[in-house]
C-alpha cells in the first residue's frame, strides 16, 4: 500500500532522479539532445512529486491533530536514531508548497541555464526531496540530517550558477547557517542525553529546567532566527538572493526562508514552551524591528532582487510576531489567530516572493541587469508582463483579495490583542510595504520607454507565461478563498496552542 | 652514601642538558644527533638506577634495547643527513627553513 | 611458554616472513618490472589479512610472559591499518612509477611501518609498546627521505627525524619513571599496583606521565607537539604523504588506548586535563592555521591537527563511550584523509605536484566525477551530514557533553568546526566556481579509481549506515 | 432576492474579466458592449431591489455568500447586507456607472487602452458594490482596498505621462496611512467584540463603549471613542479629508470619466457611507463625533477656498469636491448621517455631472484643461453649456435643485445641532465654527464654480485660432449621458427630499441616538414639504451667501476682469498661501517622504552595511583571517622553534601538575 510509504516516496524520488541525472549527466552542452533529455526528466520527476504531494493533500484528514502518514524504522541503534516521518497541519501545507513551487522552477530555468545544466537540475530535486524531509522528520537527528544536507545543493547553486559576487555570496550563506546550526545540534545531543533518543515526541515530553529551556531555545533561536532571517542575522540573505541564479533566489524565499518560522514551530515553541515564553518579549521586538526597519531599507535598494530579499525580511517577521504573541495575550481566542496567520503567511509568502523573482528572472535573462535604473517604461514593451508584475507587486504590498492579504490581517488582528503597539508597528507595513513595492513598479514596469534594451523588450513566452499565470492564479485563489488552508491547520494549531500553554518545569 | 635521588638528579641534568643543546644549537646538525644520544643516556641512567635500587632486571634489559635502537636511529639519522647534504650542500640547522608557516 | 603464544601473535610472524621474502624478491627484480613488487606486497598484506581475520580472538589473551596482548581492539585496528596500507600502496603505485620513484623500499618500509604498527596495537608492556614505535618511527623517517634528489623531503625527513628521536627520548624519560614507581612494565601490572596502593598516585608518577603525554601527543601530532606534521605533510612526496596521514593514527590511538587506558587508567583524572590541554589548543590553532594555508597538502595537515583534537577529546572523557567514539572518529577520519590525499596524487603526473589548492580549480570541468568525491570528503571532513564526518563528530561530542563542563567543550568544538568549514568549503569553491587552469585530463589506472570511487562514496555509505561500525567500535571497547 | 444580489455584483466583474483577459478577441466595440451590459444589468437590478425596499416595504436582508476563513473562534465571511441605505448607495453607484461607460465610448474613443479602461470601471463598479453591500468588516475592507486599487490603476492610466503614475502612488500611499488606521480600527473592533460581522459588532456596541484600553499606559481611553477615530482615519483617507486629501487633486491626472465617477460620485464618498453605516458605534463617542465635525469643517472651507485660484479645470472641480466631501463630513459629525447620505447623492449626481460636462468641454478643446485659455464656449456646444448651468446651480444650491435641499438641510442640521442634549460648552463652540464654516463655505463655493463657469462659458474667446475653428459641440454618447445626470440634478431633491431625511427612509440602517437626533427634531420643528422649504429659501443666509458669490464671480470675472490680477499682486502672501495648497504637498513630499528615503538609507548604509555586515559579519571573519596569519608564523621552520615549543608545551604540564594539581 503507496500511502504507507507516501512520505519516503516523496522525500526519496526527487533525491533519486537527481542522483540519476548527476551520473549521467549532459555530456557538457546545453544545446545536447542529452541535455534536452535530463531537462524532461528533472520536470518529470519534480511533476510526480507534486502529483504524490496532491495525493497527501486526498489522503489528508483535517479533524486529525496528531501526525498522519506516519513512517518509523530503527536507524542507528546506537543513538537509538529513528528513520521517523509524519506530517500533521503545520508541516503538511509546507510540503504542497514545495513540491509545487520546485516544477515552477525547473521550468524557470529550462533554457536560462547554459553552463551544466544536469548538474543544475539535479541540484534542484536534491534540494527539493532534502526539504520535504526537513518538514516530515519527526526524529531530531533525522531533522537536523535534512537541514543541513540542504545546504549543500543550495552552496552550489548560488556558487556555480551564481552572480559575479556568488562566492563571497554563497560562503556567506553557508558559513551563516552553519554557525547558526551546529548550536541547535548541542541542543538536540543534550536533549538526547535527557530522553536517551532523538524523538522529536520524548522532547516535547521530557521535562526541563528553565536555565535548561532558555539555553536551549537561544541555541534553537540562532539556528531558526539565522534561516527565517530575523534582525539583525538577515544581512546573509539579501547577497544569496542578488548572486543566486533565478531559481535559487525562488526556493531560498520561497521554501527555505519557512524552515526557520516551521523549526520555531515544531521545536522551540513545544520543546521548551517555558523558555520561549521568557523571551516571547524579545522575539516580538525583533519580529517588529524587521517589519519596520527593514521597512524603511527596501525603501533605498537600487538592485530589484535586493529589494524583494528585504521585503521578505519584513514579510517574514509577521510570521515570527504572530508565532510569538500568544503569551501577551490575554483573552482565550487570538493566539490561535496569530499563528495561524503567521502559517498562512508562509505559504503566502512562499508564493509571491517566488513569483517576484521568477518576474525579476524574466527581465533579467533579457538584459542581464537587476539595477531598478536600467529599467523604465516596461509596460510599454511588455504588457503582459506588467500585468502580472502589478498583480504581484499588489500581492507583495498585503492588497486583501491576494494571499499577501490574509496571514497580515490576521496576524494584526492578533496583535492588537495583544497590545495596540504591536499593532501599530506591524501595520505601518501597510504604508512601507506598499512603499517600496510600488515605487519600484513606477521606476521599473510604468513610465517612458527608458533605454535600447527596453525597448528591445519581448513579452513573455509562453513558458514563462504559464509558470506566472500558475502563480497567479494560486495568489488569488489563497487570497480570495483561504478557508481550505487554514481547515488543514486549524486543529493542529489548536493542539500546538494547548500543548504550548501547559509549563513543563 | 649516595643515594637513588642521586643518580635520578644526574639524569635529570644529562637530560635537560640535552635539550639545552638542541634548542641552543644553530649550527651544525650533527651535535643535534649527539643531543640526542645523550638524552638516550640519561633515560639509560635512569632505568639502571632504578632497576638497581628496585632490584628487578627489567630495567637492564630496557637499556639493552634501547642501545640497539639509538644505534639504528643514529644510522638512520646520518643516512638522512647525507642525502641532505647532498642535496644542499650544507647542515647548519638554521637553513633547514624552506618549509614554514 | 606453549604454542597458544606463536598463534596469538601469529599476524606479525606472518608479515614478518612475508617481508622477509619480499625483500629477497625485490633484489633480483629488474627496475622495469618493479610492478611485481607491488603485488607482492599487497599479496602479503592479503595474507596477513586473511592470518587475522583466522586468528582472531574472541576474548583478551596475553602471551609472552605478559608483554603482548591480543584482543578485538588490537585486531580491528590491525585490520585498518592493513587495509589502509594496501590502500595507500595502490594510491602510491602509479605515481611512484611515472616520477621514477619506482624502488621497492616504498613498499618494503610501508610492510616494516605496518610491523610497527601492528606491534604497537598488542603491545602490553611499556617495552613492546616501545620497540613498535620505533620500528614505524624508523621506517618512516626513511620513507619521508624516500627521494633522494629532492630537497624539501630531506628537510622534512630531518626535520621528523630530530623531534621524533626527542619525542620517543621523552616517552623513554616518561617510562623509565613508570617503571621507577611501580617496578613493572606491563600494563595490567601498573594498573593493578596502582589500584593495590593508592598513595603511588602521585607527584613523581605523575612527573613521567606528563613525560608519556608528550610522547603521545607528538605521534599523534597535538599542539603543542605538533611542529613536524605540517612541514612533514608537505615536505613528503604524496604517496608517502596518504601513508602517514591513514594507518600510524590507529597505531597513535593504540598507544593512547594501551598506556592512559589500560596502563595508568586510575590516574585518569590527573592526565585527562593534560589531555584537554594539548587538544583545545591542537582544535584551535589546527583550524585557525588551515585557513592561512595555500598548499593543500600542508592545509589537510593543519585539518588533521584538529582532528586529533577531536579525537583526543574524546579520549578526555575517560567514558567508555569516549573510548568508543575516540575510536570511531580515528577509522572514519583515516578513511577520509585516505580518500583527500588519495585525490591529490590523482591531480598529480610525471614532474607536475598537484599541491596546490589552486591546482583543484575547475575540476569539475576537468572531471566531474572526482570533484563529486573529493566534495563528498571535504563536507565529510567538515562535519557536514549526511556524511560520516557529522556522525563521529556527534558521537564525541556527546560523550563529551556527559563529562563535567562539558557544555563548553562541545560549544568550542562546533565552533571550531564552523571555521573549519571554510578551508574545506574553499576547496569545493576552487573545484567548483572557478575556472580550470590546466586542462590536462587525468590519467589513472581503472583499480585506481575504482578504490578512490569506493574510498570516497564510503564517507557517504558510513554516514547513511553508521550502525555496525558503531556496534562493532562499542563491543571492542566494552 | 439572493441570485439578483450576486448578479448585481457579478455581472460587472464579468465583464470585467471579459473585457480585461479577452480585450484583443471581442475587439473594442465587444468591450463596451459587453461592460455597458454588465453595468446596466446590475443597475436595473439595483433599481429593482429599491423598489422593493422602498415601496415594496422588503425587509433588510442579511446573507452569508460563503465563509472566507474560520480559526480560533473568529468566523471571517463574505456575505450580503441589504438595506435601505445600501440599496440607495447601490443604485447611485450603478447609475452613475452607467453613465459614465456610456460616456466613456466618446471620451476614450481614440485610445490604445480602450478595452483596459472599460476592463478597469466595470472592475471598480464591482469592487464599490462588495463595499457596500458588505455585511462584514473584512468584506468592507477588500472592497475598500479594492477601489483603492482601481483607483491607483486608472489614475495611472496613462502609464507614460510622469504626472500620472506620480499621481497614482502619491493616490495609493495616502490612502494606505488612512487603511493603516481603519485596519487597526478593525482589530480594535474584533478585540473587543470578537466578530466582524456588522450585526454582531452593533449589538454588542455599548458594552464595548463601557470598556476601556490604555493605549498610553496611565490614562485609559475609551474604547468606542479609539475605534471610532481609527476608523474614520480609514475614511479620512478615502474621503479626502484634511489632512489625507492631498492625493484627490492630483488623481485628476487620470481620464475625465474616471474623475467623474471615482473622485467625485462614488469612491470617495465610501468613507461618508461607512460612517453611516457605522452609525451604532459612532453614536456612542461624542468625542470621535466631534473629531469628524472638526475635520469635517476644516476640510469644507479650506478645500473650497483653494478651488478660487485653481486655472485648471478639472481641479476646480475636484477642489469643490473636498469641500463637498467636508460638508457631508461635518453632517455625519452632527448626527444628521441622513443628511450626509442624501448630499451624497445630490452631490453624486451634479458633481458627475459637472465632470463630465469639463471632460466634454475638453474634448472639445481637444484636451486642453486650462480655463484661462477658454472663454465664449456657450455658442460653440449649447447641451453643454446647459448642463454644466444645471450641475453648477445644483452646487451652489440655487432655489429648488437637488443641491439646494441637500446643502440647505444640511446646513441647517448643523445649525440646529447645538440643540443637542447634554452637550458641553466646547460641544457648542465646535458646532457654532463648523456652522461658521459650513456657512462661509456656500460663498465660497458659489464663487469659485461661477468664476469658472464664466471663464469658461462667458466673457471674450481666449482659444487659439487653429482650436477655435473646429470648435463643436460633443457627440451624443457624450451629451446623452450629461442630459441623463442633468435630469437629477435639477429635480431629484424636491421629490426625495421629504421621505428621505424626514420620512424615516433609513430605518435601522442608520441609528441615531434620540439625544442628538437633529434630523428628528428638525423634521418636527421647521420642515413643513419641499415647496415651503423653497418659498422659505430667501429668508435664509444661505441663499443670500450664494447670489452674492455668483454676484461677485460675475463682477470679477466677467465684468472688470483686471481686479482679480491687483489683487493677486496685493496680497501675494495670501495668494502664495492658497497657490501653494497651503504647503500640505511640500510637508509630504519633502517632509515624510524624503525624510523616509533618508531613513532608511541610514538603515541601510549604516545599520545594515556598516555596523551589521561590515563590523559584525565580515569583522569576525577578517579577525579570523588575520589570526590565522598571525598564528602561522609560529611555524617558524626552525628546527629549534618546533623543539622550543614541545619544551613548552612539556614544561606547562609539568608545571600545571606541580603548581597547580
Amino acid at each position: 500500500m503507496l500511502a504507507n510509504y507516501l512520505l519516503s516516496f516523496l522525500v526519496w524520488l526527487p533525491i533519486v532522479g537527481g542522483i540519476g541525472l548527476l551520473v549521467i549527466g549532459d555530456a557538457g552542452d546545453a544545446k545536447s539532445s542529452q541535455a534536452r533529455l535530463m531537462r524532461v526528466a528533472a520536470l518529470t520527476f519534480t511533476l510526480i512529486t507534486f502529483l504524490a504531494s496532491v495525493a497527501l493533500y486526498m489522503g489528508f484528514d483535517n479533524a486529525e491533530p496528531g501526525m498522519q502518514f506516519v513512517e518509523r524504522v530503527l536507524w542507528v541503534e546506537t543513538f537509538n536514531v529513528w528513520y521517523y516521518l509524519g506530517v500533521d497541519g503545520i508541516s503538511a501545507p509546507l510540503i504542497l508548497l514545495t513540491t509545487f513551487i520546485t516544477p515552477l522552477v525547473v521550468i524557470a530555468g529550462w533554457d536560462s541555464i547554459k553552463n551544466r545544466p544536469a548538474q543544475y537540475f539535479a541540484a534542484f530535486l536534491i534540494l527539493e526531496g532534502l526539504m520535504i524531509g526537513v518538514f516530515s522528520a519527526l526524529d531530531g537527528l533525522l531533522f537536523y540530517v535534512f537541514w543541513e544536507a540542504m545546504l549543500i545543493p543550495m552552496f552550489l547553486i548560488i556558487g556555480v550558477w551564481g552572480g559575479e559576487r556568488r562566492v563571497y555570496a554563497t560562503l556567506k550563506f553557508f558559513l551563516y547557517t552553519f554557525l547558526g546550526s551546529v548550536l541547535m545540534l548541542v541542543a538536540f545531543i543534550y536533549l538526547y542525553l535527557q530522553t536517551g533518543g532523538f524523538d522529536l515526541f520524548g522532547f516535547m515530553n521530557v521535562s526541563l529546567g528553565m536555565t535548561a529551556q532558555q539555553l536551549i531555545f537561544l541555541a534553537f533561536l540562532l539556528a531558526f532566527a539565522v534561516k527565517v532571517p530575523m534582525w539583525p542575522v538577515h544581512t546573509w540573505l539579501p547577497d544569496a538572493h542578488v548572486e543566486a541564479p533565478t531559481g535559487g533566489s525562488v526556493i531560498l524565499a520561497a521554501i527555505m526562508l519557512k524552515m526557520g518560522g516551521y523549526g520555531f514551530v515544531r521545536l522551540s515553541l513545544p520543546i521548551v514552551p517555558d523558555g520561549s515564553e521568557y523571551f516571547a518579549g524579545l522575539m516580538i521586538a525583533l519580529s517588529l524591528i524587521a517589519v519596520v526597519y527593514i521597512g524603511f531599507v527596501a525603501l533605498m535598494q537600487k538592485d530589484m532582487k535586493k529589494l524583494i530579499a528585504y521585503s521578505s525580511i519584513a514579510h517574514m517577521g509577521f510570521v515570527t510576531l504572530g508565532m510569538f504573541l500568544l503569551w501577551s495575550i490575554a483573552s482565550d481566542t487570538g493566539a490561535g489567530l496569530g499563528m495561524t496567520g503567521a502559517m498562512v503567511q508562509m505559504i503566502s509568502h512562499g508564493l509571491i516572493s517566488g513569483a517576484m523573482f521568477l518576474c525579476v528572472g524574466v527581465l533579467y535573462d533579457r538584459v542581464h541587469s537587476r539595477e531598478i535604473a536600467d529599467y523604465g517604461g516596461v509596460a510599454n514593451t511588455m504588457p503582459v508582463f506588467a500585468a502580472f508584475m502589478v498583480l504581484f507587486a499588489m500581492a507583495n504590498a498585503g492588497l486583501p483579495g491576494t494571499s499577501g492579504f490574509v496571514g497580515e490581517f490576521m496576524v494584526i488582528i492578533a496583535s492588537f490583542k495583544a497590545n495596540f503597539w504591536y499593532a501599530f508597528l506591524a501595520a505601518t507595513t501597510l504604508v512601507l510595504g506598499a512603499a517600496y513595492t510600488l515605487w519600484m513598479i513606477k521606476r521599473v514596469v510604468y513610465g517612458e520607454v527608458a533605454n535600447d534594451n527596453v525597448a528591445a523588450l519581448k513579452d513573455l513566452n509562453a513558458r514563462e507565461f504559464i509558470v506566472l499565470a500558475v502563480l497567479a492564479v494560486s495568489v488569488l485563489l489563497v487570497g480570495l478563498w483561504p478557508a481550505p488552508l487554514v481547515d488543514m491547520m486549524n486543529t493542529t494549531i489548536e493542539q500546538l496552542m494547548q500543548q504550548v500553554g501547559q509549563s513543563k518545569l | 652514601m649516595i643515594g637513588l635521588q642521586h643518580y635520578l638528579t644526574v639524569a635529570a641534568m644529562l637530560f635537560v642538558l640535552s635539550i639545552v643543546g638542541i634548542i641552543i644549537n644553530r649550527k651544525n646538525l650533527i651535535l643535534l644527533l649527539m643531543c640526542i644520544e645523550l638524552m638516550l643516556l640519561a633515560v639509560n641512567t635512569n632505568f639502571i638506577a632504578f632497576s638497581r635500587f628496585l632490584g628487578d632486571e627489567t630495567g637492564q634489559v630496557f637499556v639493552f634495547f634501547i642501545l640497539t635502537v639509538a644505534a639504528a636511529e643514529a644510522a638512520i639519522g646520518l643516512a638522512i643527513l647525507v642525502v641532505l647534504f647532498r642535496n644542499r650542500r650544507s647542515i647548519a640547522v638554521q637553513e633547514l627553513n624552506t618549509l614554514k608557516g | 611458554m606453549n604454542w597458544m603464544d606463536y598463534i596469538a601473535a601469529a599476524p606479525e610472524m606472518t608479515l614478518l616472513g612475508l617481508i622477509c621474502v619480499v625483500m629477497i624478491a625485490d633484489l633480483f627484480i629488474e627496475n622495469e618490472n618493479r610492478i611485481v613488487t607491488f603485488w607482492l606486497s599487497m599479496l602479503s598484506l592479503v595474507v596477513t589479512a586473511a592470518v587475522l581475520w583466522a586468528t582472531a580472538p574472541d576474548a583478551r589473551t596475553v602471551v609472552f610472559y605478559g608483554a603482548y596482548v591480543s584482543d578485538p581492539l588490537s585486531q580491528i585496528l590491525k585490520l585498518g591499518a592493513v587495509l589502509f596500507v594496501g590502500v595507500s600502496f595502490l594510491y602510491a603505485r602509479d605515481y611512484l612509477r611515472v616520477n621514477d620513484l619506482h624502488k621497492g623500499e616504498y613498499y618494503l618500509l610501508g610492510l616494516f611501518g605496518l610491523l610497527g604498527m601492528m606491534i604497537m596495537m598488542s603491545a602490553n608492556s611499556l617495552l613492546t609498546m616501545y620497540l613498535g614505535l620505533e620500528v614505524l618511527a624508523l621506517s618512516m623517517y626513511a620513507l619521508v627521505a624516500i627521494d633522494r634528489h629532492n630537497v624539501t623531503s630531506a628537510e622534512s625527513a630531518m626535520k621528523y627525524f630530530v623531534l621524533g628521536a626527542i619525542a620517543s627520548g621523552a616517552l623513554l624519560y616518561g617510562i623509565s619513571w613508570v617503571y621507577g614507581v611501580t617496578g613493572t612494565l606491563q600494563f595490567h601490572e601498573i594498573a593493578a599496583v596502582l589500584s593495590a596502593d593508592p598513595g603511588l598516585n602521585n607527584l613523581p608518577l605523575w612527573f613521567g606521565l606528563a613525560f608519556l603525554i608528550v610522547g603521545i601527543a607528538f605521534k599523534f601530532g597535538a599542539v603543542p607537539f605538533h611542529m613536524w606534521l605540517p612541514d612533514v605533510y608537505q615536505g613528503a612526496r604524496t604517496p608517502v604523504t596518504v601513508y602517514l596521514a591513514s594507518a600510524p593514527k590507529l597505531a597513535a590511538l593504540a598507544l593512547v588506548f594501551r598506556i592512559l587506558v589500560d596502563g595508568l587508567g586510575g590516574l585518569h583524572e590527573t592526565w585527562s586535563t593534560m589531555i584537554m590541554f594539548v587538544a583545545v589548543l591542537s582544535i584551535l590553532a589546527g583550524n585557525f592555521i588551515a585557513i592561512a594555508q595555500t598548499n593543500i597538502k600542508r592545509m589537510l595537515g593543519y585539518s588533521t591537527i584538529s582532528h586529533v583534537g577531536f579525537i583526543l577529546l574524546a579520549v578526555y572523557t575517560g567514558t567508555e563511550e569516549g573510548y568508543a567514539s575516540a575510536l570511531f572518529y580515528t577509522l572514519t577520519y583515516v578513511v577520509a584523509a585516505a580518500g583527500a590525499f588519495g585525490i591529490v596524487i590523482l591531480l598529480s603526473r610525471r614532474g607536475y605536484e598537484a599541491e596546490l589548492l589552486s591546482d583543484f580549480k575547475g575540476l569539475n570541468a576537468r572531471s566531474p566525477w572526482f570533484a563529486l568525491m573529493m566534495l563528498f570528503l571535504m563536507f565529510s571532513m567538515a562535519g557536514v551530514p549526511p556524511f560520516v564526518g557529522f556522525l563521529s563528530k556527534l558521537y564525541v561530542i556527546s560523550a563529551v557533553l556527559e563529562t563535567a563542563g562539558g557544555t563548553w567543550l562541545a560549544i568550542l568544538m562546533v565552533l571550531a568546526s564552523v571555521i573549519g568549514a571554510y578551508y574545506y568549503l574553499r576547496v569545493i569553491w576552487y573545484m567548483y566556481f572557478e575556472k580550470a587552469e590546466d586542462q590536462a585530463v587525468l590519467q589513472a589506472a581503472t583499480d585506481t579509481r575504482l578504490v578512490l570511487t569506493l574510498n570516497s562514496l564510503a564517507v557517504l555509505a558510513l554516514g547513511i549506515v553508521p550502525g555496525w561500525l558503531l556496534t562493532l567500535c562499542i563491543q571492542v571497547i566494552g | 432576492m439572493y441570485e439578483y444580489y450576486l448578479t448585481i455584483v457579478l455581472a460587472p466583474l464579468a465583464a470585467a474579466i471579459i473585457a480585461g483577459l479577452a480585450g484583443k478577441q471581442i475587439g473594442r466595440a465587444g468591450a463596451h458592449w459587453v461592460t455597458i451590459i454588465g453595468v446596466g444589468i446590475s443597475c436595473a437590478l439595483s433599481f429593482l431591489v429599491l423598489k422593493n425596499m422602498f415601496w415594496g416595504g422588503a425587509a433588510p436582508e442579511n446573507i452569508s455568500v460563503y465563509t472566507w476563513a474560520a480559526t480560533d473562534g473568529l468566523h471571517m465571511e463574505v456575505g450580503f447586507l441589504v438595506d435601505r441605505l445600501t440599496a440607495l448607495m447601490m443604485c447611485v453607484v450603478t447609475f452613475v456607472s452607467l453613465m459614465v461607460h456610456v460616456y466613456t465610448i466618446g471620451y476614450m474613443h481614440d485610445d490604445p487602452g480602450y478595452q483596459r479602461f472599460f476592463s478597469y470601471i466595470s472592475l471598480f463598479t464591482f469592487s464599490m458594490l462588495m463595499l457596500v453591500m458588505s455585511n462584514n468588516f473584512l468584506q468592507l475592507f477588500f472592497g475598500w482596498e479594492a477601489v483603492g486599487l482601481v483607483s491607483y490603476l486608472l489614475i495611472g492610466f496613462w502609464y507614460k505621462k510622469e504626472t500620472a503614475i506620480f499621481a497614482n502612488l502619491k493616490a495609493f500611499l495616502v490612502n494606505r496611512v488612512g487603511d493603516f488606521g481603519f485596519i487597526l480600527g478593525i482589530a480594535g473592533v474584533v478585540m473587543f467584540t470578537g466578530s466582524l460581522d456588522y450585526a454582531t459588532v452593533f449589538g454588542q456596541a455599548d458594552s464595548v463603549a463601557a470598556q476601556q484600553i490604555e493605549v498610553f499606559s496611565g490614562n485609559p481611553w475609551n474604547a468606542m471613542t479609539l475605534i471610532c477615530i481609527l476608523l474614520f482615519i480609514g475614511a479620512m483617507g478615502k474621503s479626502a479629508q484634511a489632512p489625507l486629501h492631498v492625493w484627490l487633486p492630483d488623481s485628476m491626472e487620470g481620464p475625465t470619466p474616471i474623475s467623474a465617477l471615482i473622485h467625485a460620485a462614488t469612491m470617495v464618498t465610501a468613507g461618508i457611507f461607512m460612517v453611516a453605516r457605522m452609525s451604532p458605534l459612532f453614536e456612542l463617542s461624542t468625542t470621535a463625533l466631534g473629531f469628524v465635525i472638526i475635520i469635517g469643517s476644516v476640510t469644507a472651507f479650506f478645500m473650497g477656498l483653494l478651488g478660487i485660484v485653481q486655472n485648471d479645470i478639472k481641479r476646480v472641480v475636484a477642489y469643490s469636491t473636498l469641500s463637498q466631501l467636508g460638508y457631508m463630513t461635518v453632517a455625519l459629525g452632527a448626527s444628521a448621517y441622513g443628511a450626509a447620505i442624501f448630499h451624497l447623492m445630490t452631490h453624486a449626481f451634479f458633481k458627475a455631472l459637472l465632470f463630465l460636462a469639463a471632460g466634454s468641454v475638453i474634448i472639445a478643446m481637444h484636451h486642453e484643461q486650462d480655463i484661462r485659455k477658454m472663454g465664449g464656449i456657450r455658442k460653440y456646444m449649447p447641451i453643454t453649456y446647459w448642463t454644466a448651468l444645471v450641475g453648477s446651480l445644483a452646487l451652489i444650491g440655487f432655489p429648488g435643485s437637488s443641491g439646494f435641499f441637500s446643502k440647505d438641510l444640511l446646513i441647517e442640521a448643523v445649525k440646529e445641532s447645538h440643540w443637542h442634549q447634554g452637550v458641553t460648552a466646547g460641544d457648542q463652540l465646535t458646532y457654532w465654527i463648523a456652522y461658521l464654516s459650513v456657512l462661509l463655505g456656500v460663498f465660497v463655493t458659489a464663487l469659485y464654480s461661477f468664476r469658472m463657469f464664466f471663464l469658461v462659458f462667458h466673457g471674450k474667446e481666449r482659444m487659439d485660432a487653429e482650436t477655435k475653428s473646429h470648435l463643436h459641440e460633443t457627440p451624443a454618447v457624450v451629451t446623452v449621458p450629461l442630459i441623463l445626470l442633468a435630469i437629477p440634478s435639477a429635480v431629484i431633491g424636491w421629490f426625495t427630499v421629504g421621505p428621505v431625511l424626514f420620512g424615516d427612509y433609513f430605518g435601522d440602517a442608520i441609528h441615531v441616538s434620540s439625544a442628538h437626533d437633529v434630523l428628528a427634531h428638525m423634521g418636527t420643528t421647521m420642515w413643513h414639504g419641499s415647496a415651503a422649504l423653497v418659498m422659505h429659501a430667501v429668508q435664509t443666509p444661505v441663499f443670500w451667501l450664494a447670489a452674492g458669490g455668483v454676484l461677485t464671480a460675475w463682477f470679477l470675472y466677467l465684468k472688470r476682469p483686471d481686479i482679480p490680477e491687483t489683487i493677486k499682486n496685493k496680497v501675494t502672501g495670501l495668494y502664495n498661501l492658497l497657490d501653494r495648497k497651503y504647503y500640505f504637498d511640500d510637508l509630504y513630499i519633502k517632509g515624510f517622504a524624503a525624510g523616509g528615503r533618508n531613513f532608511g538609507k541610514f538603515l541601510w548604509q549604516k545599520g545594515d552595511e556598516l555596523i551589521i555586515d561590515g563590523i559584525l559579519v565580515n569583522g569576525t571573519a577578517n579577525v579570523v583571517g588575520r589570526l590565522a596569519g598571525v598564528m602561522r608564523q609560529i611555524q617558524t621552520g626552525y628546527l629549534y622553534t618546533y623543539a622550543f615549543a614541545m619544551i613548552i608545551g612539556l614544561t606547562m604540564l609539568l608545571g600545571w601538575l606541580i603548581w597547580l594539581r
